[in-house]
């Protein structure tokens, strides 16, 4: 394993450390429950959104924290779930009396530790509610899950329900908001190589030099199908065509077009891949209204990528153009 | 008809403890035929820290004691066991925040309320070879005994050990339709579920513990 | 070799276009000499500032492009110079009556062709000067300069002379900006593994499971020797020393901190790595008054990192903090 | 004295091209030895295009058409070759712009412009081991024939050729001190440099181009 780690048991927590160091004035950190959360929140005068999966996704969502964002992200190890107090501390610490709003990814350990969270806290007579999101087509049931996985398309909820929540939407109008999203984006990934998370010590999966796992989830869950190596145009039209055939998105519809890299693989070469998926639209016949080609939720240093589409209507435009700051300096 | 207090409960809750501590190799074996060989270790990891924080624990009233219980079991014991027992316990607790002692009838609907919350937190039916398989015949039980005035509490608990135990063999050669085990389907069949065991077993220790002797042994990790 | 790519003759003409094509409305491609240039470019009343390398090291230098940051950017193959003839065009292109601004890495492929490409442009008239960025402290000479090389700090001059050309800045302001940026800017990398371009398929260097190269360049040039895998803590510190020891940085000084990562190395890491750089910054008592944590400066995907100091004054902090916008949307 | 015309110049070129095509595998071996390999096939790929593009290239004066060759050379061929090669050609070619015929003086003035951009270029000096060391000697003995109104136009281009196929032994026991070779350090002893073996070549070659039996002989790879 070659990796940038000191005591891989403390590798989560030295990361979140990092992250609070790095932004003293916008974050609090909670060592305690892994919890970053927005220096300036709970505000009472609006719904607090927060999230918390299992960490080796960064940026997603601990780097997903900031004005138009989230409030909060509460995460846990490496690939697995937060564990309840964790959950329960986050949406405590957050509660704001128009309420909160946790999006989850659908993975059966998220839902089962958030859920109960959740049930502990409006036992408590604080305002929560929750939203699972699965947008991943590539699979119906997964070994992590019941149901279809949540994966890149998260970005897409937590960019619409921050900019909504922003304005003052109630907690009801976010979780409308949330549904729309999520019935209007899919997604598909493919790795190209695995990862190892730092106390596993070892590759998550074995995959042949020649080999690429199509549909592959981000914790190395298997896809649909073990394919060969083949130029990076076939492999965009596998997915953009597994996305598309989906929802389906038709000629005419106006969308989003995303490229996330699972972390290993160079911004170089998610731009040949977003050539290819922009092709592929106007050949379709879709309006690309805005494209995002980057990180967004990867897999450690997994070589690979998604593509997720969403299908825009004039309020996720707007609420997609509203202004966003996240807890990662750019420039 | 004696009321169940807040000491019955806090000697249950140490004999299941020792049950967890006991057997963590032997429901982690169970575990492997078909599932992950995580379960005796999830388990005992949580029930150690009982154990560990035992003097601290919140003992205001049998709820707060509960809820305790369950923060700490959701809090250290992974895979699905953790969130599964430790909604059992909330909701078990939630409806006992304000006593120091329960009627049957109390405990009747609070181990309803645990099933439910079973049920819903992890989407498991009767049938799915869970430990609900072993908790709703119990819970069906010990509801033969409410309101009945003259119900003994030593017998009832007698008898909830027995179905509990019963419950393995039963569902012996189910397939098991959740949690890990469920991926590798059919070889579950001919395996004793780990879950139903645990609930036995620590039954049947809450039996000793309390000097009633149980109908059968349910096993000896 | 596992990536995604067409064919690889291909691979930087259509990560140019992937560009181009999300980015429409900013910038301008130009498919004949590798060109990317902002749309609104060249202004009459602005230096033009430009920059070209070869490729594989992306963001810099074309994901840079936009407004208070580059105007355009012509960059070669693969770690390879753009021939004289990118070079001249991207000049001619540019050209403002108040100047371009060339920067240049130093390497002697990219400073032998812009040179060519100036004196040629110069005897047509066209006012268009040049600086040479050095930052990296790692070695004096190497396979590839003559003197140290250019990297990662390469951004903080591009940032700064981006920022004070927007504001109206003379070319011989711009000159002593970058000068100023340069000589107070030091950079020290480490590689975990090597790196695969296209074109060769097969990696720059060989190195074992459990060696790190202290000191790498970012075309894979040797270091300062070859060291045994150590933690992420052990490794900061010896980068940490070699910058600092080099300029000197002293007590009292205000900073920008940067960790680069090399293209394979996940966010999370690098946020363990800037944890231990920050604890550093404070025991030396450097005040830490931007911090830079992503990648900047890239190596394909090769895993690894850099550490960028940059001892600041109030005219540096003001630059730093000004608008900037790059041409990869990031949410 | 005559004068040098453009037809004078593209004969010459046209010699240097074929030359460079006809010694890439022979100008890459002697590359191999200290260096990396790729001068011939370097040199070859920017005069194949000169070749290519022959009937086109602009010929409106004897610098336009040099700054044309330049521009081929600068874009076509890799490594150091490329910017040094280049910019001898464009030096000399901006000092020619507006003339279609230049006195031997130009081309003495025409050479050292052409030399002091390599210099300036590549950082090389006289005694480095590079083409300068074939290139200065040349530059040398021409000027000698300047301001001498009864000098033979083809007794210089012998002259010349014989000077540079003198440098290639002169030099083939000094150190390389630049480009690749350099980093081979002592390696690149008692093997002749590359780039001067080219420009020897080529003026030999030029020689034969126009009828002049060179003093010496070169190679024929
Ligand atoms: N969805 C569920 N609902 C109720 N009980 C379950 C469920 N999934 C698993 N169980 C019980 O938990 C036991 C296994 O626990 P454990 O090994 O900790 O879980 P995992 O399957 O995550 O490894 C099973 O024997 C079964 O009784
Ligand atoms: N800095 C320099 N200045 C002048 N000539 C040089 C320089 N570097 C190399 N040369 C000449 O170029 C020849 C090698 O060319 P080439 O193989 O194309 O360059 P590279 O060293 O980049 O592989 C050498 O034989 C030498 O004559
Ligand atoms: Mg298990
Ligand atoms: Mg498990
Ligand atoms: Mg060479
Ligand atoms: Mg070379």
């Amino acid at each position: 394993m070659k990796k940038f780690v000191n005591d891989p048991a403390n590798f989560v927590a030295e990361m979140l450390e990092g992250v609070a160091l790095a932004n003293p004035e916008m974050l609090r950190y909670v060592p305690e429950y892994n919890l970053i959360y927005r220096a300036d929140r709970p505000n009472p005068d609006k719904v607090s959104v927060v999230q918390g999966s299992g960490s080796g996704h960064e940026p997603a969502h601990i780097m997903a924290v900031g004005p138009g964002m989230l409030d909060a992200a509460a995460p846990g190890n490496v690939f697995s779930a937060p564990p309840v107090d964790y959950c329960y501390e986050c949406i405590k610490r957050l509660a704001s009396p128009k309420g909160v709003l946790v999006l989850i990814n659908n993975y059966q350990g998220d839902r089962m530790n958030w859920d109960m969270a959740i049930e502990m806290a409006q036992a408590e007579g604080i305002n929560v509610k929750s939203f699972i999101i699965d947008d991943d087509v590539a699979v119906q049931d997964s070994t992590h899950t019941v149901g279809r996985r949540g994966v890149a398309g998260n970005f897409f909820v937590i960019k619409a329900c921050g900019a909504a929540a922003e304005r003052g939407a109630s907690l009801d109008e976010l979780l409308r908001i949330a549904q729309k999203v999520n019935s209007q984006v899919r997604t598909m990934g493919v790795a190209l190589t695995s990862c190892t998370p730092p106390a596993k010590g070892k590759p998550i999966f074995e995959i042949g030099d020649d080999e690429i796992e199509v549909g592959v989830g981000i914790h190395g869950e298997p896809g649909r199908r073990r394919d060969k190596l083949k130029p990076a145009d076939a492999i965009v039209d596998e997915l953009f065509d597994a996305v598309f055939n989906d929802l389906p998105f038709k000629s005419g519809d106006r969308v989003a077009v995303m490229i996330n890299g699972l972390g290993g693989t160079p911004i170089s070469e998610l731009y040949v891949l977003y050539r290819r998926a922009a092709q592929r639209c106007k050949e379709k016949g879709l309006t690309i209204v805005r494209n995002y080609v980057g990180e967004y939720c990867t897999s450690l240093e997994m070589a690979g990528a998604s593509l997720t589409l969403l299908r825009l209507d004039s309020e996720l435009e707007d609420l997609l153009a509203a202004p966003a700051e996240v807890a990662v300096r750019i420039f | 008809m004696q009321e169940i207090t807040l000491a019955d409960f806090e000697r249950a809750i140490k004999a299941a403890a020792e049950t967890a501590l006991r057997n963590e190799k032997y429901f982690s074996e169970l575990d492997s035929a078909a599932g992950d060989a995580d379960f005796g270790v999830s388990l005992a990891s949580g029930f150690r820290v009982v154990q560990n924080d035992w003097d601290q624990l919140d003992r205001s009233s049998i709820g707060a004691f509960l809820l305790k219980i369950s923060m700490i079991i959701s809090r250290n014991v992974g895979g699905c066991s953790g969130p599964i027992w430790g909604t059992a316990f909330m909701r078990a607790g939630m409806l006992s925040r304000d006593k120091t002692s329960i009627t049957l009838e109390d405990l009747e609907k609070m181990l309803t309320a645990a099933i439910e919350g079973i049920q819903q937190r992890g989407g498991a039916v009767e049938g799915d070879k869970t430990l609900l398989d072993a908790l709703i015949p119990v819970r069906n039980k010990i509801k033969e005994y409410v309101g009945k005035p003259d119900a003994d509490l030593r017998e009832v608990l007698r008898e909830a050990a027995a179905v509990a135990t019963e419950a393995i063999e039963r569902t012996k050669n189910w397939v098991a339709k959740r949690g890990r085990q469920s991926f590798t389907g059919e070889r579950s069949v001919g395996t004793p579920d780990p879950g139903i065991v645990a609930i036995a077993t620590m039954l049947n220790d809450i039996c000793k513990a309390v000097g009633v002797e149980p109908a059968s042994q349910a096993s000896n990790g």
